[in-house]
C-alpha cells in the first residue's frame, strides 16, 4: 500500500467521531488517545490500517468492570480493543473478535416496536416524554458494554416510541446511536479535513470564515500546480498555504519538487499555525515557503547594506577561525544568506500567480503586489464579504494591467440521501465567502500604439481612448 | 511540448494561445509566423505577438477607422479553456469542476478514472493535479476529437493522461493491449500486458452510472480510500445511483448541489432627495406666475369680468437637472455621485449536476509483521536518543 | 360564476401564447386580435369564458385558402374559429368542431419513429441537419392547417432524429410544437402576470427589476391589508401600486372600501403607467391612489395661501352664478379641494405602513418619510441592489426609530417537472432586488426615563447607554 | 374583537400584543392591568404600557443595576407572529408562505383551502388577505389549540376563517353538520346545510397530497380556474404528486423551491497597507540598535575579539498600533475607519419544501345567451353616445 494512503506512525490524523466532532492527533508509537465518552484506544492497534478506516472501540466485560472502577479514582479512560467497521453507520454488538457484522443502519429494531403511520396521535412535549432521566442514562453508559444497550432501554422508556412513523422511529434511533455509539474514523489531515476540523471547533473565523467550496475554487482559479511560485497572503492561520502545497506536492513530501510559495505576512512574523498539523518535514516547509514581511517585500534590504554588515569568509579564512568562534560565524552567515534570499524574492522573481485571502484593505495590497506577477497568470483573492471585493474590482477594472475582474460565489448545498426521503438539508451553514478572479495583463505600450498610426493621420492617442476600449 | 503544464514567458511559434476579445468570445489559437487572427475589430498578426509576454494586450487599428481593436494573448489554463469553449457544448463549470477535485482529494499522487470524457474540459483540470488521468469515452467521434485534442494540448506527451474509447457502462474499465486508447502510444508500457489503473479517485459523468459502478471494484485500489463522485443532472438518476453505491459497499455516500453565481461590479447614481425637493421646487417657482394668474382669474370670476383675455403663459420647463435626467449619463460619470454595487449575471446558471460523493476501501487489512518492524524502530531510534 | 373568473368584455386580459410570450390585450367587443404566426381570434368568441381558459385557433380549409391569398395583399391574419383546449400541451389536430381531443404531450409519434437508446451517435451539426430551410419551413407554415403536419414533415427531413434519444426527441417535438401551434390562454391580468409581461417583454428594467417573490414578499412583509392607509413610492411604472390595489381590493372593484394608498412622487407627475391595464373604474383609482409629489409632501402649501386664492361659494351664491362660468368655478373648487388634500395627506395622517421602491437615496428618503408611520407599523423598502439597503440599514440601525432593519433575498428556484427527468431548470433569471424590513417604533423619552430613576441614585442616564440597549 | 385585523392607535387591556425583547425573542402576552411582563432585564407592568401608542419602546430599571432593560410592545401581524413562534415547530415561513399567496392569486375574493393548519401561522397570513379560508387540521388536538388560537386572535368572529377537525386523505373536505368545526359557530349558515366551499385556491401541507387530491374536485369552483399549492419536503414526494395532478386533469403544472436568505449590517475595519507597513517600520527602526550591535559584533568576530561582553538589548514591542490591535476594538469605533459589509445568517434555511403548483379548471363552458345580450348592451350604449 502506498505510504500516503496508509495510518503511519509519526504522522497527524484527522479523527472523526460519532458525533461527526473532529480531532487532530498525532500518532505516537506506544501511546493511548482518549476520546473522551466515546472511550480511548491504543494507537499501535490501528497503525499500517488504510486512511479513511473506522474503528469500534470495543471493551470486554474484564475492561468494562476495570473502567468502573477506574472512572472513581481518575478521569483517565481505559484503552479498549479496537475492531474495523465497514461502515460508519453499522455498529454492531457482537463480540470483540467476531466478524459477524450485523448493519444495524437500517435498524431492524424499529420493525419491533409499534409504528404509526403518521404521527398523529404524538405531541411534543419535549423531554417529558423520555422517561430516562439524563443520570439514569449517564448510568446505563457507565454499566453497559455497547451504546446499543442504552438505546434499546431509551427505547423501552420512551413512553410514546410507538406513535411515531417508521421515519422518526429510524431517526431517533440513528441519532441516539450516534450519541452512544464508540467508534471513530481515521482520516488523512487533507485540508477540506482541516477546514473541517475548524469548522466543528466554531473556529472558522479564525480562517477567514472559508468554505471548502471556496478554498477549491480559489486552487483551481489560481492554477496551482506542482512547478509554479506564487505569492500569497494568507490570514487564514496558513490554511491556503496548506492546501496550495497540498495541490502542489501531495500530502507528503515527495522529492525534488520546485515549486515554492512566497508568503508575503503583515507582522513581524508569518501565521502559519495549521502547518503543524501536515505531514511534511520541517526542512521541506522550508524549502518550499519562503515566508517575507510586507515591508522586506516592498522595502528589502539594499545589498550594500547587507554586504556592509557581513562577508562571508573565504574556505581558508574559514579553516583558520577558532572553532568556538564557527557557530557565531555560521549563525551570522545564515542571516545574510536570508537577506540575500529576501532581496531575491522581492525584486527578482516574477510570480506565476497572486493568491490572497487578507483583511487588509485589499486595493492597496493587491495593486502593490501585482506588479510582480507575471503576465497571463491569475490573481485571485478572497474575502469573506462580497462588498470588500466590490470595491477591489472598481480599483482593478480601472487599471489596464488587469483583464476581467469578477466576483464569483459558490455555495455547496448538500442533501440527505436517505432513499425516498430526498431533499436538501433543512439547514446549513451561512457564510463561506466570495472571491474576486482576474488575469494579470500587461497593456500596450504607447509607442506600439504610434506604431500603428498611418501615416496621414496626425491625430495623437489618448491614454482615455486606450481605456474605453478596455476589453470588458 | 505541454501547453498547459509549462509556465511560458513569451509568446512562441507553435504555442496554443487564447486569444480574449471579450468575456464572451475567448478564442483558442495556434501561432504561426505569417498568420493572422482576425475579428470584427480587426485583424491582429501573429507576428506582432511572438516574442512579447504572455498577457500582452495587442493594439490594431480598425480598418477605415481612427479607432483602435484590442485582444489579450492569454496562455491558456484548464478554467480559461472552459470560458472558451462554446456555450452549447456540455461542460463541467469550475465551480462544480474546483470542487470536485477538492472533495475527491486530487494530488499528484491520485489516479484518477473519467468517465466520460465529453467536451475534455475537465479533462485538462484533472491532469493539471493529478498523478495519472485515465479517462473513458463511447463516443467515438468525440473520442477521436478529444484524443486529437489532448495530444494537440501536450497532455498525452506529458504522460499522466491516458484516453479510452470504451462503453464502460457495458465493458468495464480494465484497459487491454486491444482497445483503442492512448495508452500505449508514447508510453513505455509493455503493449501485452493489461493497464494497472488503480484508481483512487473517481468521476462519473454517465447518464447511467449505475451500470459502471459494478465494474469499479476490479479496477480501483485495494486497501486504501477510494473517492467517487457522479455527476447527473436528475434527481431519479441520484435515486438509482444511491441505491447501488449501498449495494456495492459505498460508504459515507453525500449528495450535494454547488450553486455559482458571478457577479458583475457596477454603479449606481446617487440621487440625493434634496436634490430631487430641488427640482420640484424649481418647476413650483416657474408655476408660481401660474398661481397669481390663478388668483387674478377668481377674482375676475367672481366679479363676473372677462378671464378669456388671460391666455396662459406656457411655463418653461425645469433646467435645474441634478441627475441629468434626459441626456445619456455613463455609469461613473465623475460629474455625478455615484455607489457601488453588485449585479448578477442576467442568466445565472442555476442547475448543472447533482454531485454524488461516496467513499470504499476494499479489504482492510494490514501487514502486522511490518507494523512491529516499524514499531521497534521508533522504539529503537528513542532509545538511541 | 363570479365575474372576476369571467372573461369579460372591455376588461384587460394577459394572453399567453405558444411561445409562452405574453401579451396585454383590451377585449373590445366585436373586434379580432392578432397573435402574428399564431392566427387570430374573434374576441367575441372568447367571452364568457373563465379566466385561464386556453383556446385553439382553427382554420378550416376554405379560411386557408383566404388566409393564403389576403397575406399576399395584406398584412393583416384572418380570424379562425376558437376551439377550447383541456391543456395547453394538448394540441389536436382534429376538425374544428370535434371534441376529440388527443392529447399529444405524450407525443406518441416519438414511437413511430426510430431512436436511438443513447445519443451516441448523434453528433451536433446545428442547423445543418435539418434539412428543411427556414424558407421550406415559413411556406408550409403559410400552406397548413395545423402546426402538427410541419412538424411532421420537419422530422421527415431531420436527418438523424433517429439517432436521438427518445427523450431529446420529445423535447425536440414538445420545442417545435411550441412554435408552430395556434393556440392562446386568457389570463387575468394579475400583478404576477403584468410583471411575467415585463420580464418577457425584456422591460422589467422598468420596474426595477422586481421579480415575483421579492413583489409577494414586499406585500406580505408591508401587511398590506383592505384597510390599511399605505405611504408608497413607486419606481416601477406603477406595479407595486398595482400590487398592492389588488391584495387591497381585489382584481376588479368592490364598492365601500377605505383602504388608501397615497403615492409620493419625485416628479411633477406620478409615473402609475401599468394601472392603465387594470380592471377599476378610474374613479376608483382616484378614490383610492392619492397622488402628490415629495415638495408638497414635505413642503404642504399653507392652508391660508390655498384660502387666499380661492373661497367655496354658499350654495346661494352659486345658484346667481350664470351657467357659462359655472365650469371655471368647479374647475377652480377641484384644485382647491385637491390643494386641501394635498395639506391633510402631508400633515394628518399616520400612515399603516410604508412600502418605497425607489432610485432615490434612501437613507435620506426613508428616514423623512417614516416621520409620518404609525409606531409598529412596517417599514419596507425594495431595491435592485443589496448595497444601497445595506446602507440603508445602518442608518436605520443607528435611529431608535426603527426596530431590526434586516436585508432578504428571496429567490424562486423552478424545476423541470417531467417525471423521470426532475431537476431544477438548467438557468435562470438573475436579479430580482433585495428587501429591507423593519419596524417603525417609538423610542422612551427621556422624562420616561427619568421617572424610573431610584431616588437614591443621581447619575445622569446618558443618551449613549438608551443607545447601548437598542435590541439588535 | 380581532388583534390581527384592525390597526389599533394605542395599547388597550385585553389586547393581544408582542413584545420584542430581541430578534429571537418575541413573546406574545395579554395586556391586563396590573400583570407584568417579566424577562431576564426586568419586569415590564402592563399598566406602564396602556394608553401607549403601538411600538413605543418600554424601559425599565434592571433590578440591582444602574442599567436599563428594554422592550417594544408591537401589534401581531402575520409575520411578526411568525417569529414569534418557537423555533421547533414547523412553520410555512415568510418567504414562502408570501410567493404561495402570490402565486395562489389570493385576494379579498378568494376561497382558500388550507390543509393542515400545523402551528396556524400560515392561516394567520391567508385570513389576512382572503374572502374565507377553509383550514382542515387532522390532529385533533392540534385542531383545539388552533381553534382556539384562532378564537383568541378574532380571527373566528372576524367571519372569515373556518378550521374543521378532518382527515382531508381519507374523508375529502365537504364540512357537514355533523362535523367537528367553526363553521357553525357565530355563523348566520344554517347548520343542516353543508358547506359548500367553492374554492380557488388551495394549499395542501401534508404528508401524502395524493391521496387529497382526488378529494378536491367536489369542493372546487366550477368553470373557473382554481390554483393548487402542494408543499412536500422530499423530491419523492412531488414525484407521487406530480403523477396524481396529471391522472387528475391538473395543468400548468409547476414545481419551485424558495430560497430566502436574511443578511445583518455590519461593518469591517479599513486595514490601509500604508498602515500596516508603518507598522512594520516602527519594529524595524527598534532593531535598527540591533543591527548596529550585530555589524560590530561582525568585526569583533573577524578580529577574535570578545563578544561576550555586548548583551543584547531588548527590543522595545512596538507602540504604534493603526489596528488597535489587542485592545477590544467595537465594530463601528469612530476612531478607526469601517467598510459596510452584509454578513449572512450564522444558520441559513437551506430548504424548507419544494412547492408545486397546478391550476385546473373544471368543465368550461359560458352561457351563451348571456353573452349575446351582453354584447348587444355594449353595442347600444356605443350607438347611444
Amino acid at each position: 500500500m502506498a505510504t500516503h494512503k496508509r495510518i503511519n506512525i509519526g504522522e497527524h490524523v484527522v479523527l472523526r467521531l460519532p458525533s461527526n466532532n473532529f480531532k487532530v492527533c498525532e500518532l505516537r508509537a506506544d501511546t493511548e488517545i482518549s476520546l473522551g465518552k466515546f472511550g480511548a484506544f491504543r494507537v499501535n492497534d490501528i497503525i499500517g490500517y488504510p486512511l479513511g478506516t473506522t474503528f469500534q472501540i470495543c471493551y470486554d466485560k474484564s475492561f468494562e468492570e476495570v473502567e468502573q472502577k477506574e472512572t472513581k479514582n481518575k478521569a483517565k479512560t481505559p484503552a479498549g480493543n479496537v475492531r474495523i467497521l465497514s461502515d460508519r453507520l453499522s455498529v454492531s454488538d457482537s463480540d470483540a473478535n467476531g466478524d459477524s457484522e450485523t448493519d444495524l443502519s437500517k435498524a431492524p429494531e424499529v420493525a419491533t416496536y409499534l409504528s404509526s403511520e403518521t404521527n398523529k396521535n404524538l405531541i411534543n412535549v419535549g423531554n417529558k416524554i423520555q422517561k430516562l432521566t439524563m443520570e439514569e442514562i449517564e448510568e446505563l453508559k457507565k454499566q453497559s458494554v455497547s451504546g446499543e444497550e442504552i438505546i434499546a432501554k431509551m427505547i423501552e422508556a420512551h413512553g410514546s416510541f410507538h406513535h411515531k412513523t417508521v421515519h422518526s422511529q429510524e431517526k431517533y434511533l440513528k441519532r441516539k446511536k450516534q450519541k452512544f455509539a464508540k467508534f471513530f474514523t481515521v482520516e488523512s489531515p487533507t485540508s477540506s479535513a482541516l477546514l473541517q476540523y475548524l469548522i466543528d471547533k466554531n473556529d472558522v473565523a479564525r480562517a477567514l470564515d472559508l468554505s471548502q467550496e471556496s478554498l477549491g475554487i480559489i486552487l483551481s482559479l489560481a492554477n496551482v500546480r506542482r512547478n509554479g511560485t506564487y505569492l500569497c497572503v494568507d490570514e487564514t492561520g496558513g490554511l491556503l498555504v496548506y492546501a496550495m502545497l497540498e495541490r502542489m506536492f501531495g500530502g507528503n513530501a515527495l522529492p525534488d519538487q520546485d515549486g515554492k510559495i512566497i508568503l508575503v505576512h503583515e507582522n513581524e512574523h508569518p501565521n502559519i499555525d495549521l502547518l503543524k498539523f501536515s505531514n511534511y518535514s520541517e526542512e521541506f516547509i522550508k524549502d518550499h515557503v519562503k515566508t517575507i514581511s510586507l515591508l522586506d517585500f516592498f522595502e528589502p534590504p539594499g545589498v550594500e547594506e547587507v554586504q556592509s554588515a557581513f562577508t562571508p569568509l573565504s574556505h581558508d579564512a574559514l579553516k583558520e577561525m577558532k572553532s568556538n568562534r564557527k557557530g557565531a560565524y555560521y549563525r551570522r552567515l545564515r542571516w545574510y544568506e536570508n537577506q540575500l534570499e529576501i532581496i531575491d524574492l522581492a525584486t527578482k522573481l516574477s510570480y506565476d500567480g497572486l493568491v490572497v485571502g487578507s483583511t487588509l484593505y485589499l486595493p492597496d495590497l493587491v495593486l502593490q503586489l501585482s506588479t510582480k506577477v507575471h503576465g497571463s497568470r491569475p490573481i485571485v483573492c478572497y474575502s469573506q464579504f462580497k462588498e470588500t471585493l466590490l470595491e477591489l474590482s472598481h480599483v482593478l477594472y480601472g487599471d489596464l494591467r488587469f483583464l476581467a475582474p469578477t466576483i464569483l460565489e459558490t455555495r455547496c448545498r448538500p442533501y440527505q440521501t436517505i432513499r425516498g426521503k430526498l431533499h436538501p438539508l433543512m439547514t446549513m451553514r451561512g457564510g463561506g465567502g466570495y472571491i474576486m478572479w482576474c488575469q494579470r495583463v500587461i497593456p500596450v505600450q504607447e509607442n506600439d500604439m504610434a506604431a500603428l498610426e498611418r501615416p496621414k493621420t496626425t491625430e495623437s492617442l489618448e491614454d482615455n481612448e486606450v481605456k474605453k476600449q478596455k476589453v470588458e | 511540448m505541454s501547453h498547459f503544464s509549462q509556465y511560458k514567458d513569451t509568446i512562441q511559434p507553435g504555442d496554443l494561445a487564447l486569444a480574449w476579445v471579450s468575456r464572451d468570445n475567448v478564442k483558442p489559437f495556434r501561432i504561426v509566423p505569417g498568420e493572422s487572427f482576425n475579428t470584427r475589430y480587426g485583424s491582429f498578426e501573429h507576428n506582432a505577438m511572438i516574442g512579447k509576454p504572455y498577457g500582452s494586450q495587442i493594439a490594431v487599428r480598425t480598418k477605415g477607422s481612427n479607432k483602435f481593436g484590442f485582444i489579450h494573448v492569454l496562455q491558456a489554463t484548464p478554467e480559461l479553456w472552459t470560458i472558451s469553449l462554446p456555450h452549447r457544448t456540455q461542460i463541467v463549470y469550475t465551480p462544480d469542476s474546483s470542487y470536485i477535485i477538492q472533495r475527491l482529494q486530487c494530488t499528484s499522487r491520485s489516479r484518477v478514472i473519467e468517465a466520460g470524457t465529453g467536451s475534455g474540459s475537465f479533462s485538462h483540470a484533472f491532469s493539471r493535479t493529478a498523478g495519472h488521468l485515465f479517462s473513458f469515452e463511447f463516443h467515438e467521434v468525440r473520442y477521436q476529437q478529444a484524443k486529437k485534442e489532448f495530444e494537440d494540448h501536450g497532455l498525452i506527451a506529458d504522460g499522466n493522461v491516458t484516453i479510452t474509447h470504451r462503453d464502460v457502462c457495458q465493458d468495464g474499465f480494465t484497459i487491454k493491449p486491444t482497445d483503442t486508447t492512448s495508452y500505449y502510444e508514447g508510453s513505455s508500457a509493455h503493449p501485452h500486458v493489461a493497464v494497472t489503473l488503480d484508481a483512487d479517485a473517481v468521476f462519473l459523468d454517465l447518464p447511467a452510472p449505475w451500470d459502471a459502478i459494478p465494474h469499479l471494484d476490479e479496477v480501483i485500489m485495494k486497501n486504501a480510500k477510494v473517492i467517487l463522485c457522479c455527476f447527473s443532472p436528475c434527481i431519479e438518476q441520484v435515486d438509482k445511483t444511491l441505491e447501488i453505491l449501498e449495494k456495492h459497499g459505498w460508504t459515507d455516500v453525500e449528495t450535494v448541489e454547488i450553486q455559482g453565481r458571478q457577479y458583475e461590479a457596477r454603479r449606481q447614481m446617487v440621487r440625493k432627495l434634496d436634490d430631487a425637493l430641488n427640482r420640484l421646487r424649481d418647476v413650483r417657482e416657474r408655476k408660481q406666475v401660474g398661481v397669481e394668474r390663478r388668483k387674478r382669474m377668481f377674482t375676475k370670476l367672481l366679479n363676473e369680468e372677462d378671464t378669456a383675455s388671460e391666455v396662459r403663459p406656457p411655463t418653461e420647463k425645469t433646467q435645474f437637472n441634478p441627475f441629468g435626467k434626459g441626456s445619456r449619463v455613463k455609469e461613473g460619470d465623475t460629474k455625478f455621485q455615484w455607489k457601488e454595487v453588485t449585479k448578477v449575471e442576467a442568466e445565472i446558471k442555476s442547475h448543472t449536476s447533482y454531485l454524488t460523493f461516496a467513499s470504499k476501501i476494499g479489504k482492510i487489512s494490514r501487514n502486522e509483521e511490518e507494523v512491529l518492524r516499524e514499531l521497534q524502530k521508533v522504539r529503537d531510534g528513542k532509545s538511541n536518543n
